[in-house]
């Protein structure tokens, strides 16, 4: 026991650097290696035990090999036959004994992780319950409690756990937010759950993991972690808030005048509208559309112009809009901002 | 006894009715090579989509046909395959044998694949190749949300080609059983041999199991089934449990062949015998086996729950035992050898810590919780890229380089093969080691493009650059090739590198009936021994006489084009055509067994004449 | 070789040359693979097992008295398939020809019931795309009927081209399809267990 | 025909019983007998399934056994890969049992 430890301590030193190297890496919203929730922090572990592990045995075997290569070539002019070992049954038992143990030392925390991940909080009262529903190649986010039915950019509170339900409306996609937590599948006639939680206030990058069709690479979303308040408030604003008059209140009309046309069939505005696009109830809000582009003017425009162009495949089939009534439209949806 | 005259043919008609498994091998090695080829084209054009962010070379569907097209051409019809070639040409001879037991069977075997290869390429002009990833789940690949021919191509040339594979394995089975030299029990076969033997079980028991997910699917996609249409009461994961029983056995169907010519390339050139040889043996027994209990380890994230996660997480962390027997035993074969760094043995070399890494992630893999953060990423193709390349392919350079005289009676260029393998190595590790970390910074797979800021660019970058690099090495091979066979060289010498197993005791090129007298066999490398006690060659364990030899046919031939025709006709709804080609399977089938092969023999005169040539 | 020395044969004239060896060996690995195959069929029918959406119910559709004489009828022929090979062993060219032909009308027979019952679930609204379950069951029992019919014809043939007298050459050929058909009859003894008696108890349970 | 004349596996030497016809009428009975429990238990015990399906689908097995042994001759000197391929089939079918069961 004690030799362990001091191989442990020994390792000490290779672990700060292991854990230095990996926490420079990437985006802090966006790598699994900058871990930034409980789940995420529990995997992060796993992951920087799993590579010490591997480090260890991996320095075994290039010692070695860097050795045997350089000891044993061949010289020049040297024709001597090396003895013909058939093996040596010391040896064997040490390299296969030590890698169970290895294993056994990976497996125990492994167990006890995959179990308290797959905790069910599904009747926690202080637990945020959400459903989301992937689709050909968006995300939907449902607040069943709350009544409150959104796209693209999920709200959660700092520092407290969300229950996650997860369905698919077509075919297999995979919610995956690297910062916060590992991923999980939504299967076709099934439901699948997961929690998660953030232990810091930010925009984090999630993305589809499953391929999905032909637009699976932009099927991104944004977790939006607020504080208590700040969710409080946006929670009531979703439910009980009203739309600010837009800057060019006739341009908006012609809008949703077309709006109401064209689009209502797909897309739901204040609870009325078609269900096979996302809920724009509070569109003005989101930062992105369709979760790639910037949700300003000009991209708002393109989107609406030729959506095929920004995501190939998508299902948002529209006859051509006149660049008048794109324009309408435009105001009209950035008019839809909940206060 | 009649006797029948040897048919005597050249040119294409022979390669085309040949059932000699040294030309069976070679028929792979062009249509294993030429596939992965184009298997590379595809990955090369992938990754100049990825080379910067936001590019629109290849976006949508066809970045997803690259990418489906390049993880199933790679697996199915150029590993296979390659690996196929090699087991072929060198099997029948590691153990003493005239033939393989079913010489007609293998030709089918060949041709099957190919017309499943072809079948599956000619989607690119027939209205889009597959697009859902080589694993083909389901809804994705359903006819509801995969419109085109591209799933139905992919269903039914795996099919033809999984066909031919499975009775190739068998033919290999019964060859190893049955057909050793006197003297050449189990535990004297050599390592390739053994390993051959064992990924040919593993393909007995693994590809009917995707036979029957090809087939759901296909009912599915051509006759209107509802296995997996949730509506109708279907099940989208029977598909992934179906494909991951088979697919994982298959990725160990792939590695062990290569562990397999590993131990021989390193044996030979450290001039020691295998260290810990049954402990070797037990270990692939061992790996085979445990490969059929893991394979929920690819689906760790669809939600069966953390029991199963966490036993098929344990199952599969066992694997790292067995493999690890083998990496220290290679190690300790080398040690206190004579190593010669020819360009076979550097491969073999670079295998071992190639391998090492990629097996390494594999045990990361399998820890559940953190494969959660993993699955589907980079890493993932990081991982399975440096066992496939940086083992499997690693492993098959040093076959080609090590056997290439057995089987062409020329030795490739060595300086050249050094090159190759430094410009091929370096460019493996520059591609594949940088996507570790692109995943877990957050990349999936399976994506066109990345958005700039998010600092995936770098990796990118390096990882084309790396797949430019090992583009040219492979070219290098080519240009090998090319220059060994055009230059007059001489025939190279029947054991060019001091080998110490049966088939380096025969000429190179092998003759047609492979052993003039069946050898007898005392121990473990066999024709090491018989040097060690000073004798030219083997003891043959039977007199001189006439050798019986199969006769060629073209059926297997005309078979494989009966399921071509069928194939179409499935994938394009036309019945008809469906009906003429596995007619014409059938006719076929009739004739080969109302016509009984008689063969033909070859007599001592000539055997005495060929021997006389060869230069022993 | 073909023609001529019957009486002259070894004893066991199936496995007299090593090809014969290699054939029968062969073919028994073949059914290990075989094996798999239905396994994987048997899995997915068991996986959608209660799934009969919009079609009927097992238990609604089938009749146990045609179940059990199509079991009968398959038992008998493995039967009759063994004494064929027994009149091989015994160099009785005869009994072996008469035997496997009777195996073949069997055969038969059952592919007369197994069409007869699938025509009477079809107009039952049982049918390979009214629901998972439907797709399952004519897959398991379909591949196993397709099955018999190969096996038919397949011994048939044999029947036909070698009428002259058994040889080691033929021998192992008759040895092989009897094995086939062994191994069909042991397929379907899971399948009128798991399928058949299983469905008539009401799917729902879990085995 | 000429054959390879190496083989590492000696000729087979014949075995009485090939000739005899008993063991065989003894092991087509007993079938018959297994296959009538498991119809008989079905229709006389439709109501206890817990029961039923363990019990039918163990007569299943012995009757595969019976078959594959006697008829098809496993239990003969020279089977043992036969032996070996059928039973790994066999572990792999159930494994895929068991995932149909649990997983799906
Ligand atoms: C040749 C092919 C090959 C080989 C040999 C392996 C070997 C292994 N693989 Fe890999 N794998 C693939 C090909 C292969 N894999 C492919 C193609 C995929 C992706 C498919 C897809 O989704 O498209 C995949 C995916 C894959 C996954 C799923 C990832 C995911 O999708 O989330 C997992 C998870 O467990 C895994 C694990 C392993 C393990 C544990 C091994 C082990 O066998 C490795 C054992 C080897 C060692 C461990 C190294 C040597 C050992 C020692 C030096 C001893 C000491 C070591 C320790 C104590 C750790 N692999
Ligand atoms: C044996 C299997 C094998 C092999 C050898 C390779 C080899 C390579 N692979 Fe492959 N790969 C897979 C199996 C394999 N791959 C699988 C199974 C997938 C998963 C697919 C899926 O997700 O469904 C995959 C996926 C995959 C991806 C991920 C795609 C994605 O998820 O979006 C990438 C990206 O970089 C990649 C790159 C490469 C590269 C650069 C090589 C290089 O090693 C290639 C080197 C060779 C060359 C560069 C050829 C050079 C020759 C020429 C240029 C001449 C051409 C001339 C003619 C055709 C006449 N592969
Ligand atoms: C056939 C159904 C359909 C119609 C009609 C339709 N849409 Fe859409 N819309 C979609 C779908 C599906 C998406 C999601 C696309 C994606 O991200 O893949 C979408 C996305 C959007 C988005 C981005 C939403 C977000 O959350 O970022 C906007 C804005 C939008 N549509 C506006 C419109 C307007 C304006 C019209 C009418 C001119 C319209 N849509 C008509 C289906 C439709
Ligand atoms: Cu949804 Cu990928
Ligand atoms: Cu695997």
């Amino acid at each position: 026991m004690i030799r362990r430890l001091q191989h442990v301590g020994r390792m000490l030193p290779l672990l700060l650097m292991v854990a230095l190297l990996l926490t420079g890496c990437g985006d802090p919203y966006l790598s699994a290696l900058q871990p930034k929730g409980s789940v995420a922090d529990m995997q992060f572990n796993l992951i920087k035990l799993s590579i010490i592990i591997m480090l260890g045995v991996f320095t075994v075997v290039v010692v070695i090999f860097t050795y045997v290569l350089i000891r044993y070539r061949k010289k020049k002019g040297d024709n001597s036959i090396p003895e013909q070992v058939e093996g040596n049954h010391k040896l064997e038992i040490i390299w296969t004994a030590i890698p169970f143990v290895l294993l056994i030392i990976l497996a125990v925390p492994m167990v006890t992780t995959t179990f308290a991940l797959a905790k069910d909080y599904s009747n926690d009262k202080n637990v945020v319950q959400i459903t989301v529903t992937g689709h050909q190649f968006w995300w939907e986010f449902e607040y069943p409690d709350q009544k409150i039915k959104t796209a693209q950019e999920l709200y959660i509170p700092v520092n407290k756990k969300a229950h996650i339900k997860l369905e698919s409306a077509d075919v297999i996609h995979s919610f995956w937010v690297p910062a916060l937590g590992g991923k999980k599948d939504t299967n076709p006639g099934m439901t699948n759950y997961l929690w998660l939680d953030a232990k810091e206030e930010g925009v984090f990058q999630g993305r589809c993991a499953e391929l999905c069709g032909e637009s699976h690479a932009l099927m991104d979303f944004k977790v939006k972690v607020v504080s208590q308040e700040e969710y409080d408030q946006w929670v009531a604003k979703m439910t009980k808030g009203t739309n600010k008059p837009a800057n060019n209140a006739v341009l908006a009309d012609q809008g949703a005048e077309i709006f109401q046309k064209s689009c209502v069939n797909c897309h739901a505005v204040d609870g009325k509208g078609g269900p096979a696009g996302p809920d724009l109830t509070n569109f003005g809000d989101r930062t992105t559309v369709a979760g790639i582009l910037k949700n300003d003017k000009k991209q708002l425009a393109k989107w609406l112009t030729d959506p095929e162009a920004v995501k190939p495949g998508n299902l948002m089939i529209i006859p051509k809009l006149e660049e008048k009534q794109v324009d309408a439209l435009v105001e009209y949806l950035h008019s839809l901002k909940r206060e | 006894m009649a006797q029948h005259v040897r048919p005597r043919n050249t040119g294409l008609w022979d390669w085309i009715t040949t059932v000699d498994h040294k030309k069976i091998g070679i028929l792979y090695l062009v249509a294993g090579g030429f596939f992965f080829l184009l298997g590379g084209l595809e990955a090369l054009l992938m990754r100049l989509q990825l080379m910067y962010p936001e590019q629109n070379f290849f976006i949508g569907a066809t970045f997803n046909e690259l990418l489906t097209m390049h993880g199933t051409t790679m697996i199915f019809l150029a590993a296979m395959p390659l690996i196929f070639a090699v087991m072929n040409a060198v099997v029948p001879l590691q153990i003493g044998a005239r033939d393989v037991a079913f010489p007609f069977v293998n030709s089918l075997g060949f041709w099957l694949f190919f017309s499943g290869g072809v079948l599956l390429n000619l989607s690119w002009f027939m209205g889009g190749a597959p697009e859902a990833g080589w694993t083909a789940y389901v809804p994705l690949s359903g006819m509801q949300f995969s419109k085109t021919t591209g799933v139905s191509f992919y269903v039914l040339g795996l099919q033809i080609a999984g066909i031919g594979t499975l009775i190739g394995g068998i033919n290999f089975l019964v060859t190893i059983i049955n057909m050793r030299a006197p003297g050449m029990t189990f535990m004297r076969m050599p390592m390739f041999t053994w390993t051959a033997f064992i990924t040919s079980a593993l393909i007995l028991f693994a590809f009917p199991a995707i036979t029957v997910g090809l087939v759901l699917l296909m009912f599915d996609r051509i006759f209107g089934a509802v296995f997996f249409n949730v509506a109708s009461g279907g099940n989208v994961l029977l598909w992934q449990h179906l494909f991951w029983i088979f697919g994982h056995p298959e990725v160990y169907i792939l590695i062990l062949p290569a562990f397999g010519m590993i131990s021989e390339v390193i044996s030979t050139f450290a001039k020691k015998r295998l260290f810990g040889y049954s402990a070797m043996v037990f270990a692939t027994i061992v790996i085979g086996f445990l490969g059929f209990m893991v394979w929920v380890h690819h689906m760790f994230t669809v939600g069966l729950g953390p029991v199963a996660n966490s036993l098929f997480s344990i199952a599969t962390m066992l694997i790292a035992v067995p493999t690890g027997i083998k990496i220290f035993n290679w190690l300790f074969t080398l040690w206190g050898g004579q190593i010669r760094f020819t360009a076979a043995n550097l491969f073999a070399v670079g295998f071992i810590p190639t391998f090492t890494i990629g097996g390494m992630t594999g045990v990361m893999l399998s820890v559940a919780p953190a494969d959660y953060q993993y699955q589907d990423s980079y890493f993932v193709v990081a991982h399975f890229h440096y066992v496939l390349v940086g083992g499997m392919m690693l492993g098959l350079f040093a076959a080609f380089y090590y056997w290439w005289p057995k089987m062409f009676g020329k030795m490739l260029n060595e300086a050249m093969g050094k090159w190759n393998f430094w410009l091929f190595f370096i460019g493996f590790h520059l591609t594949f080691f940088p996507q570790h970390f692109l995943g877990l910074m957050g990349m999936p797979r399976r994506v066109f493009t990345f958005m700039g800021g998010q600092q995936l660019e770098l990796g990118n970058l390096i990882s084309t650059w790396g797949a430019i690099i090992m583009g040219v090495g492979t070219l290098l091979f080519l240009v090998n090739v090319a220059y060994t066979h055009m230059k007059k060289q001489p025939q190279a010498p029947a054991d060019p590198w001091d080998g110490r197993t049966l088939e380096w005791t025969i000429a190179s090129p092998a003759p047609e009936y492979n052993f003039a007298q069946t050898p007898r066999v005392r121990g473990i490398d066999a024709f090491w021994i018989e040097k060690m006690a000073g004798n030219k060659g083997m003891t043959p364990a039977e007199p001189l006489g006439p050798i019986h030899m199969p006769s060629p046919s073209v059926l297997p031939f005309i078979m494989s084009i009966g399921f071509f025709i069928a194939g179409m006709g499935f994938v394009f709804n036309k019945y008809l055509f469906a009906i003429v080609g596995l007619g014409i399977v059938l006719i076929c089938m009739f004739f080969r067994s109302y016509k009984d092969d008689e063969g033909f023999h070859i007599d001592v005169e000539e055997i005495k004449e060929t021997e006389k040539g060869a230069r022993l | 070789m073909n023609h001529a020395d019957h009486g002259v044969l070894p004893a066991e004239p199936e496995k007299a040359t090593l090809e014969g060896r290699n054939k029968i060996l062969g073919f028994w690995l073949f059914l290990g693979g075989e094996t798999v195959l239905f396994g994987s069929l048997f899995a997915t029918y068991l996986a959608l097992r209660t799934q009969y959406v919009n079609g009927p119910a097992p238990h609604e559709i089938f009749q146990i008295e045609l179940i059990a004489l199509a079991t009968f009828i398959l038992l008998t022929s493995s039967l009759t398939s063994v004494f064929a090979i027994i009149g091989m062993h015994r160099q009785n060219f005869k009994m072996m020809l008469f035997w496997f032909w009777i195996t073949v009308i069997l055969g038969f027979a059952f592919l007369g019931l197994e069409i007869f019952e699938f025509v009477h679930y079809y107009h039952e609204g049982h049918t390979l795309s009214s629901s998972a379950y439907g797709s399952a069951f004519y897959t398991l029992v379909g591949f196993h009927g397709g099955h018999v019919l190969f096996g038919v014809l397949w011994i048939s043939l044999l029947l036909i081209k070698n009428r002259k007298g058994l040889t080691v050459v033929n021998a192992p050929k008759f040895y092989v399809a009897s094995l086939y058909w062994h191994f069909i009859d042991v397929v379907w003894v899971f399948i009128f267990t798991v399928v058949y008696l299983m469905g008539i108890l009401g799917g729902q349970g879990g085995a | 025909m000429a054959q390879h004349n190496h083989t590492s596996q000696p000729v087979k030497k014949v075995h009485a019983n090939h000739h005899s016809m008993k063991p065989h009428i003894v092991s087509f009975i007993l079938s018959l007998m297994l296959t009538a429990l498991a119809f008989a238990a079905v229709i006389y015990l439709p109501e206890q399934k817990g029961f039923v399906y363990p019990y039918i689908v163990f007569l299943g097995i012995v009757q595969a056994l019976v078959q594959l042994y006697v008829w098809m001759h496993l239990k003969d000197k020279g089977h043992l890969f036969p032996v070996m391929g059928i039973f790994t089939g066999v572990i792999i079918v159930f494994t895929c049992i068991v995932m149909a069961l649990y997983w799906v």
